[in-house]
């Protein structure tokens, strides 16, 4: 109880001192990513109680559950959180050693991290859109880091969407509680299923369209490529492998969770929009140049093999989409990450990122692929086994085509580097590799020996199941 | 006795301070310019909103009393700022006259 | 001094009403809460009026208010008709106040605008003058020498 | 890459020995002997648990085909890392490259030859597919080793996208087979699997996969492009290695496919195309590593070919065939290296009468290559006895078959070979190094000495031919100077060989017709028009989609009305909506909503930016009384608090901002006039129906709200609303001022860098 | 409500509210920005009545601290409104 | 009520759409606006019992539900504090930009695509 | 008279009023956090209170004059900061006894000391926190909006 209480704390604590104090000083950077380093390390003995002992409780006050906010750290919620602050701290390491150009920019990531903790650990609807809202308005200033135009513009197309996302999300709340009478997840996902389809279905609709938002599926992509493309690549990083973990979180903890039955009654229509995802994004992917905008249509379709697996469901599913997550979420923040940095290392980190993404061992991004293999096949559909490997060619196409231009070609590049959002030329220094090559070594190390990731996505989808068998008659 | 008679001054303080808010109301639709306008809104954030509050009195109920006192000293404080404020605005837009 | 402790009153009883209890334990926190709050305000002030002032403006208050109330009935009246029937000739007039003290002209604007047959549109601080609008502009020296009365007789010893 | 410490070439450090390629060439050497040794005792097996969750476990087994594909590996990896040594840097200091840039190739050599290693040995298809991608990765890097050249990293593009792509078949057919069988484990799938549907899928995707790696007609482009590759590259990869490695697959999961008819008719077809496809093909190329290049397709035509067959002597043959092939093409490779790095030149049409002047290289690459054509006293006579031994089991169309198939072969290669060495000389060769030319040697020995003894090879394929026919395999490759059948078949392809040799219109028409016909047909051409079209198609997609905010916008209320109306359309209706009860207060809240509604839509269609913000605060304190009405004066004071201060900042911001607002939309088509109340119309329809259908079914009871007014006085308070507030869910407001201390800084940020004050 | 018959105080809401109609009417009628001001002005106030007749209705106090924050405050957006039209700016 | 409480919130969902997809920046903040106030009357229509003021629930009678009231509180405050912020954003986007229109925000100083594919070759051929 | 073209400075009598309001405004205030718990209002409003009624000073003196009258105000990141530690030390000391987080205290069995309205308990400090941080906030935002940096930030 006391280290859930504490992986709020830390960052919240750390976050509200750190916002006002000059980020754009070293000892304050680093600060900032020693509280994401203690934090990592309070989530780390929490989720050890989690897996030994299962999920650890806690309604605040004291109060009996649903009249107190319930928080509840459990594989699902945990594995989200440690992925998030890792990500967050591979960004705010990379910042610091690049030089933080923003005063506020350590606190808001620190604060990122208090925001989407609570929203990952906690067992309350509406507390979720509380600690949505609070990572969410963390992530918009982010987004308009650096302050140059094509910043600003990103940071008002990804305010305008994800404002409207968070209000079809409250929206979708105010539908709970009222077809429910209660906010306490556990208790919603017990009632809805009393509650007429129509009633249940509306409210379920909310949900989907605001993690869907969140997440970037087609169709609801328009915002993401221009957004990930135009911020810079820490800020990239952070948004695709920490804040769109939201909506892949949600999907997981609403659908499966909560909506058990909706989610049912719905796979073909995840499935549909997953692989149509999955397809558009790799597609529109194969002729970008801009290494950031290529990441962003290769987000659009990664999220796609999380939307089929949820869709798929079951066991094998639900464990195939946590996997993919944390894959993508990490595969995500490191080619970002190396957008704004060159040299040898950075090469070699590009190839793991992208073998990863391409599914392709020793990278770790082959568990992910086999296991989103596995729901297809289980789930019967040739179809859809070859809209995966499509989806996969595409990617493996994409990833090394950018790869080739980037890193082999180097005199074809310079001519058309887009000189706004690079706004000054790639980094040299060896430290300032390390985050990325410590991503990548993490990615390696995690295809090699990929256990404890499948181990902790599969109690994550424990988590799933339990709660859908038991919603089930 | 007393409550009788703040029951009846409650009242017809209910009523004048409903009958300024609508004269008020008629009266901003109907004057031509926004001076001759600020007229007429100044008998409803005025005369107007004070008797209502005022007509407070009809409930005997010490707090609700003490509210509506709070209300109309503010309101006598604000309301005329407002009132300079638009005026003064419309002035320096030379919108203020009233056309003829 | 007597001006402080006004003040601190009536701050105080604003706390009470607010909290519409006069419990031993709501007036101490209402006298604590409204001297801090003075002493915050006072610290800037510069030099306070004297106590006999004081005493005589506060005199005065009783006059100000019903006289006012007065004016604001018959000028509704007047507004009224205005309402209904459209005003006869409205326009804007110069009100000399005189040379003055920001309160006082607060206390002119606050007079004229609770009255709602004058719309104060401008003033001038220096000159001491202010741009009235009223409904009634055909004669404008009455108009002047009605508000001249009307501050003799009301304003003049609360805000000189 | 950093120039500060490279070395330049003509430095003094140049000099220096090629530590990090002789290192590659020791361990290889060293392998080498641990795989004897290992095959000598008899093998064995290993098997750690790896992802327990997954069922994946390192499982190895170092049984004949395993030994078979390790000795190979490393063995002629010795050879060709030492030819490496010196080719390398030749190659660099020709391109004018500092010498440093060799470390990016032989981590990639090395890596490549362990991936081999455990390619061959591995009995898990997870782990299979691992070594598989792996030695992909290994030789996309080492193809693209010239990455300067365009052509280069187009090719190592093209390896890398058909050799991947089609693994994931692989993977896909064992993950097929897990899910019917339950286990990764190919000895324990070689127990279960009997055959059916999943079988003959798992099987043909384990092909499909085996065939692109092994450059198999039509997955067979990529081997050509990949030519790209400096030649230790092409020796090793293209042909005792990577392509290997496809009929190692093959071989390994031989007893699973053999329970598919369909599977290994797909073999024999695709074999026996590969070899008519690659020998016309080599018929007519020019450059020489090209000719080679389609000779590896053709050959391994042959081993896919006696995969199809089925039965001991065609496996026994196929381990064989792979061995003698390996050891021929490495050489053939390394000469035509050889031969370039001499002469400068890379094409027949400009080479020629090398022989008088490189009588050595002459000899080695005759050996080479009369060992692909089957002649005797070379290794390749038995491999094609086996061959013509197995397909003579197989009915007289094999027979003819493979006849032919041999006379193709040998015709390409005679004519490589006097093309290069005989007649007159074209281009005269310079000095030669001896580290270059002592491989080729050795592998001629090797040839010869196959050809003399072949007995050890006979027991090599013995044993991994055993492991692919899942039973024990004999074979007696002897000369037996007679009429016996695979001796008249060796006579007849060699006199088809011959004639093709002399005819030379014939066969050069018939090759061009092949390889016209391939370019205007075949699956090169469609896989660059896949790849062009796709970016075409992205293009068009991406110039169509108009990424502004407006789209942006449209795109997730569009999707989401009608998400929400479908939703509708398939849920029950009737007496899922009410009108619900107006009672007491309600009836003022009424009007009170049409004002808001009112203010809503003045707000909408005001142009002026102030009217804006007036309207937005009408609306705002008519909520407030709302708010009040429905008894919620704690919700009523702060909506007239906020509403005040978002006036006022919208205020302050608008008194910045440049400009009007624009009166009319310009320049917009006549259809788009109506795009934005229709969208607005289907996502204001969209929401009526999901607020409608949810407020229409309120929960009875109990509702945490009653508990929680039940539970306010234990709290200390009497108002609940504020109880819930700072104590029930004091954790929401706790964030929700968080937020507002966020937005505050945020603000911060952007107006004034980040300092609050 | 003590006094005052509950019929008029019911009365005086209704009357109230309709008043808010008309407002809305006059905030749409305004010919220019400043007369929508006023009526914007005027809707407070009639808020301000709405709230003090609906803490009669119920007999408790607890609508009037909206209406004495609307009084109190709600002429800052006025006030604000006037001086941006005025000068372009309310806070220089 | 519930049909009128749904219909004012569409309206205000649909007409803050409307204003999202305006082209001046200012209209679409007013468009967030809106639908943040649909969020909040639909959260107090969502309320489950009707009553009095959920002040001193120990005095009996009906209640008005107090838990969508402390909800519509916490979401008000959200939604000032990013509305804030977006106009903030706006400000400075309109600064940047010389422009309060997003039309002119479109792609930033990029090459167009045919310079691009021209530079480009391919590398896939 | 001041001349209708020239940019007006600050009316006395705004200014007057927008001065005189303050120290009701607080006391209000205070009033709106102490009987929240029992009756209408929390720190949330009271914060609004006060904040608005100094942002009605700026816009009645200019938001840089109405700081140079009332120096308070350049505490006002220090109140908001601030106040968010007192609020988060009023939810989480509860983390150091081994609690849930936002167990007040006193605890739902204990007395509580009254002083008049005002209940002394960490909820109410908690509402104070809130208290200084809306009013922070809404300073900062007045201070923010007055006088933004034009130039682009480097
Ligand atoms: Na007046
Ligand atoms: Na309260």
């Amino acid at each position: 109880m006391t280290a859930l209480s504490l992986s709020l704390l830390v960052p919240w604590a750390a976050g509200l001192l750190l916002v006002v104090l000059d980020g754009r000083r070293r000892t304050v950077g680093w600060l900032g990513a020693v509280t994401l380093a203690a934090t990592i390390a309070v989530l780390g003995l929490l989720a050890a109680d989690v897996l030994r002992d299962g999920a650890v409780e806690m309604v605040t006050g004291g109060w009996p559950a649903g009249v107190g906010i319930v928080l509840r750290a459990d594989a699902l919620g945990v594995t989200f959180a440690l992925l998030s602050c890792i990500v967050l701290l591979a960004a705010a390491c990379a910042e610091t050693l690049l030089g933080v150009g923003q005063r506020t920019v350590p606190g808001l990531l620190v604060l990122l991290a208090a925001g989407l903790n609570g929203l990952f650990l906690t067992g309350d609807v509406f507390n979720f859109y509380v600690f949505f809202e609070m990572s969410m308005i963390a992530a918009y200033v982010l987004t308009g880091y650096g302050g140059g135009r094509a910043q600003l513009r990103a940071a008002v197309i990804f305010a305008s969407v994800n404002l409207l996302g968070s209000f079809i999300f409250l929206l979708a709340v105010a539908g709970t509680y009222r077809v429910t009478g209660t906010l306490a997840m556990d208790d919603v996902a017990e009632r809805i299923r009393e509650v007429p389809p129509n009633a249940a279905i509306a409210v379920a609709v909310g949900f989907f369209v605001a993690f869907s938002v969140k997440l970037g599926l087609f169709p609801f992509h328009y915002w993401l490529p221009t957004v990930y493309a135009d911020t810079r690549p820490s800020v990239a990083a952070v948004l695709s492998g920490a804040v769109a973990n939201i909506g892949a979180y949600g999907l997981l903890r609403f659908g499966p969770g909560v909506f058990a039955e909706q989610i049912r009654l719905s796979a073909t229509v995840l499935v549909v929009l997953g692989a149509a995802s999955i397809v558009y994004g790799g597609v529109l992917a194969v002729a970008r140049r801009r290494p950031a905008e290529m990441l962003a249509y290769s987000a659009i379709g990664q999220v796609g093999y999380v939307l089929v697996a949820v869709g798929v469901g079951g066991p094998v599913g639900f464990a195939a989409a946590v996997l993919y997550s944390v894959v993508n979420a990490l595969n995500k923040a490191l080619l970002f990450l190396t957008t704004a940095v060159r040299g040898p290392l950075v090469a070699g980190a590009f190839v793991v990122g992208a073998l990863s993404v391409a599914g392709v061992p020793p990278a770790v991004g082959f568990v992910g692929k086999l296991a989103v293999f596995r729901s297809a096949v289980d789930a019967g559909s040739p179809t859809l086994v070859v809209l995966l490997v499509v989806g996969s060619a595409l990617s493996l196409l994409y990833l090394f085509l950018v790869y080739q231009r980037e890193f082999w070609a180097e005199e074809d590049r310079d001519a058309v580097t887009d000189a706004e959002t690079r706004d000054t030329a790639p980094a040299r220094g060896v430290s300032r590799r390390v985050p990325v090559v410590v991503l990548a070594v993490l990615l390696l190390a995690g295809g090699l020996w990929p256990e404890p990731l499948v181990a902790v996505s599969a109690a994550a989808a424990d988590v799933l199941t339990a709660s859908t068998n038991g919603a089930g008659p | 006795m007393m409550s009788v008679v703040l029951d009846v001054a409650g009242g017809v303080l209910l009523v004048v301070g409903l009958l300024l808010l609508t004269i008020a109301l008629v009266g901003v639709l109907r004057m031509p310019g926004t001076y001759s306008q600020l007229h007429a809104q100044g008998l409803a954030t005025g005369p107007g909103v004070i008797c209502v509050l005022a007509s407070s009195i009809a409930t005997e109920n010490a707090a609700t009393i003490s509210y509506a006192a709070i209300g109309i000293v503010f309101t006598v404080l604000t309301s005329p700022v407002a009132a300079h404020a638009i005026a003064r605005a419309a002035r320096r837009r030379g919108a203020g006259g009233d056309p003829r | 001094m007597i001006g402080i402790v006004l003040r601190v009153v009536v701050l105080a009883g604003l706390y009470l009403l607010v909290v519409s209890s006069v419990k031993l334990g709501d007036v101490a926190i209402g006298l604590v809460l409204a001297s801090l709050v003075v002493a915050v305000g006072h610290r800037r002030r510069a030099a306070s009026r004297s106590d006999s002032s004081t005493v005589r403006r506060l005199a005065g208050v009783p006059a100000l208010v019903g006289g006012t109330l007065v004016d604001v009935v018959t000028s509704s009246a007047e507004v009224i008709r205005c309402c209904l029937r459209g005003p006869p000739d409205p326009g804007l007039v110069r009100l000399p106040t005189g040379p003055t003290s920001p309160s006082s002209f607060a206390a002119w604007g606050v007079r004229l605008g609770i009255t709602p047959n004058t719309v104060v549109v401008d003033l001038d601080e220096e000159r001491g003058e202010l741009l009235v609008h009223v409904l009634d502009a055909h004669d404008p020296d009455g108009v002047r020498a009605e508000q001249a009365a009307a501050y003799q007789s009301r304003q003049r010893r609360v805000f000189p | 890459m950093e120039g500060a410490e490279a070395e330049r070439p003509g430095s003094s450090r140049s000099r220096r020995p090629d530590w990090p390629g002789w290192s590659c060439c020791a361990a290889a050497a060293a392998g080498f002997a641990v795989c004897l040794v290992g095959w000598l005792r008899g093998g064995g097996t290993l098997s750690l648990p790896w992802v327990p969750s997954l069922d994946l476990r390192l499982s190895f087994a170092f049984d004949g085909l395993a030994a078979l594909y390790s000795l190979l590996a490393t063995g002629v990896g010795v050879l060709v890392f030492a030819y490496g040594t010196r080719y390398l840097r030749q190659h660099l200091v020709e391109d004018g490259r500092p010498l440093s840039e060799g470390r990016r190739f032989w981590p990639w050599m090395g890596l490549f030859a362990v991936a081999m290693v455990g390619l061959a040995t591995a009995t898990d298809l997870v782990l299979v597919f691992v070594f598989f991608d792996l030695t992909a990765v290994c030789s996309y890097f080492l193809i693209g080793f010239d990455r300067e050249r365009r052509e280069a990293r187009t090719a190592a593009l093209t390896a890398l996208l058909v050799t991947i792509v089609p693994a994931v078949a692989l993977l896909v057919g064992a993950v097929l087979l897990y899910s019917a069988y339950g286990t990764f484990a190919i000895p324990e799938l070689v127990a279960r699997v009997g055959p059916g549907t999943t079988t003959t899928v798992a099987g043909l995707l384990i092909a499909v996969a085996a065939l692109a790696k092994s450059a198999q007609v039509p997955l067979h482009f990529w081997l050509p492009r990949a030519m790209q590759a400096p030649t230790p590259v092409s020796a090793y990869l293209h042909s005792a290695a990577m392509v290997a490695a496809g009929v190692l697959v093959l071989g390994r999961v031989h007893p699973l496919l053999a329970r598919s008819e369909l599977v290994l008719v797909v073999l024999l077809v695709v074999g026996l195309t590969s070899i008519a496809v690659g020998g016309v093909l080599a018929l007519g190329r020019d450059e020489l590593k090209q000719v080679l290049a389609y000779s590896t397709i053709s050959q391994y035509g042959y081993v896919v070919t006696l995969y199809g067959m089925v039965g001991a002597a065609a496996a026994g043959a196929a381990a064989f065939y792979v061995v003698v092939h390996a050891v021929a093409k490495s050489a053939l490779f390394l000469s035509a290296g050889a031969v370039t790095t001499a002469t400068g030149e890379d094409r027949l049409s400009r080479l020629g009468g090398l022989g008088r002047r490189t009588p050595v290289l002459a000899a080695a690459t005759g050996v080479a290559a009369a060992t692909l054509a089957g002649l005797p006293l070379t290794g390749g006579f038995f491999s094609d006895e086996l061959f013509f031994g197995a397909a003579k089991e197989h009915g007289p169309v094999l027979t003819v078959a493979s006849v032919l198939a041999a006379g193709l072969t040998f015709a390409y290669i005679g004519r490589y070979w006097t093309r290069l060495f005989l007649g007159p000389l074209s281009t005269a060769p310079g000095a030669l190094s001896r580290v270059l030319l002592v491989p080729v040697v050795v592998l001629a020995l090797v040839a010869v000495v196959i050809g003399i003894v072949p007995s050890p090879i006979t027991a090599l394929a013995q044993d991994a031919g055993a492991v692919s026919h899942a039973a024990p395999v004999t074979l007696s490759p002897a000369y037996h100077l007679d009429l016996r059948g695979t001796n008249v078949m060796a006579l007849a392809a060699w006199a088809l060989g011959g004639l093709l040799l002399a005819a030379a219109g014939l066969r050069d028409r018939a090759s061009r017709l092949v390889a016209t016909a391939g370019d205007r047909l075949g699956p090169r051409r469609a896989y660059t028009a896949t790849v062009i079209g796709l970016r075409r198609v992205s293009d068009r997609l991406h110039d169509w989609e108009t990424r502004d905010l407006r789209s942006s916008i449209a795109a997730v209320l569009v999707p989401a009305g009608a998400l929400a109306v479908g939703a509708f359309a398939v849920t029950p209706v009737t007496q899922a909506f009410a009108v619900g009860p107006i009672a007491g207060t309600d009836w003022l809240v009424l009007p009170l909503l049409v004002l808001v509604g009112v203010a809503t839509l003045v707000a909408a269609r005001t142009r002026e930016r102030l009217g804006i913000v007036l309207a937005l605060a009408a609306v705002g304190f008519g909520l407030a009384a709302v708010y009040a009405l429905r008894a919620a004066p704690d919700v009523a004071l702060v909506a007239v608090l906020v509403e005040t201060m978002l006036s006022l900042v919208f205020l302050a911001a608008l008194a910045r901002l440049p400009g009007t607002e624009p009166h009319r939309e310009h320049g917009r088509r006549r259809g788009q006039r109506w795009r934005d109340p229709l969208v607005a119309a289907v996502s204001g329809l969209g929401a009526f129906v999901v607020i409608w259908g949810y407020l229409s079914e309120p929960r009875e009871t109990p509702s945490v709200a009653a508990e929680q007014a039940r539970l306010a006085p234990a709290a200390h308070g009497q108002d609940v609303v504020t109880v819930i507030v700072a104590d029930f869910r004091g954790l929401d407001t706790m964030g929700e001022i968080t937020v507002l201390l966020i937005a505050a800084v945020g603000v911060a940020t952007l107006l004034r860098r980040g300092r609050l004050w | 409500m003590s006094g005052v018959p509950l019929l008029v105080v019911v009365a005086a809401l209704v009357w109230v509210t309709v008043l808010v109609i008309v407002g809305v009417l006059a905030l749409l009628r305004g010919r220019d920005v400043l007369q929508r001001l006023i009526a914007l002005d005027l809707l407070a106030v009639l808020v301000v009545a709405l709230l003090a007749l609906l803490s009669y209705l119920r007999d408790v106090p607890h609508y009037l601290d909206a209406a004495v924050a609307l009084t109190l405050l709600s002429f800052v957006a006025t006030v604000a409104a006037a001086r941006y039209l005025a000068t372009g700016g309310p806070l220089e | 009520m519930t049909l009128a409480t749904a219909a004012a919130a569409a309206l205000l969902f649909g007409a803050g759409s409307y204003l999202l997809l305006q082209r001046s920046l200012v209209r679409v903040v007013a468009g967030i606006a809106l639908i943040s106030q649909c969020a909040i009357v639909t959260i107090i229509g969502s309320s489950l019992s009707q009553g009095r003021a959920p002040l001193d629930p120990a005095e009996g009678g009906p209640l008005s539900d107090p838990l969508p009231q402390a909800l519509a509180l916490t979401a008000l405050v959200i939604g000032m504090g990013t509305l804030a912020l977006l106009l903030a954003l706006v400000h400075r986007v309109v600064v940047a930009h010389g422009t309060a229109e997003r039309d002119e925000l479109r792609d930033v100083d990029r090459p167009g695509r045919d310079e691009v594919v021209r530079q480009e070759g391919d590398e896939t051929e | 008279m001041t001349d209708p073209e020239t940019p007006p400075g600050p009316t006395v009598i705004v200014r007057v009023v927008a001065r005189l309001l303050l120290a009701p405004s607080v006391v209000v205030a205070v009033a709106l956090i102490v009987k929240g718990y029992t009756k209408v209002g929390d720190g949330f409003a009271a914060g609004m209170v006060v904040g608005l009624a100094v942002a009605l000073n700026a816009v009645a003196v200019g938001a840089h004059r109405a700081e140079a009258a009332l120096p308070v105000l350049r505490h006002a990141p220090h109140a908001a900061v601030g106040g968010a530690f007192v609020a988060l030390a009023s939810g989480f000391f509860p983390v150091a006894l081994g609690e849930p987080v936002f167990s007040h205290r006193p605890g739902p069995d204990e007395e509580v000391v009254s002083v008049g309205t005002a209940e002394l308990m960490t909820a109410v400090s908690f509402d104070v926190g809130i208290f200084l941080l809306v009013v922070g906030v809404v300073t900062v935002l007045v201070h923010q909006l007055a006088e933004p940096d034009q130039e682009p930030p480097t």
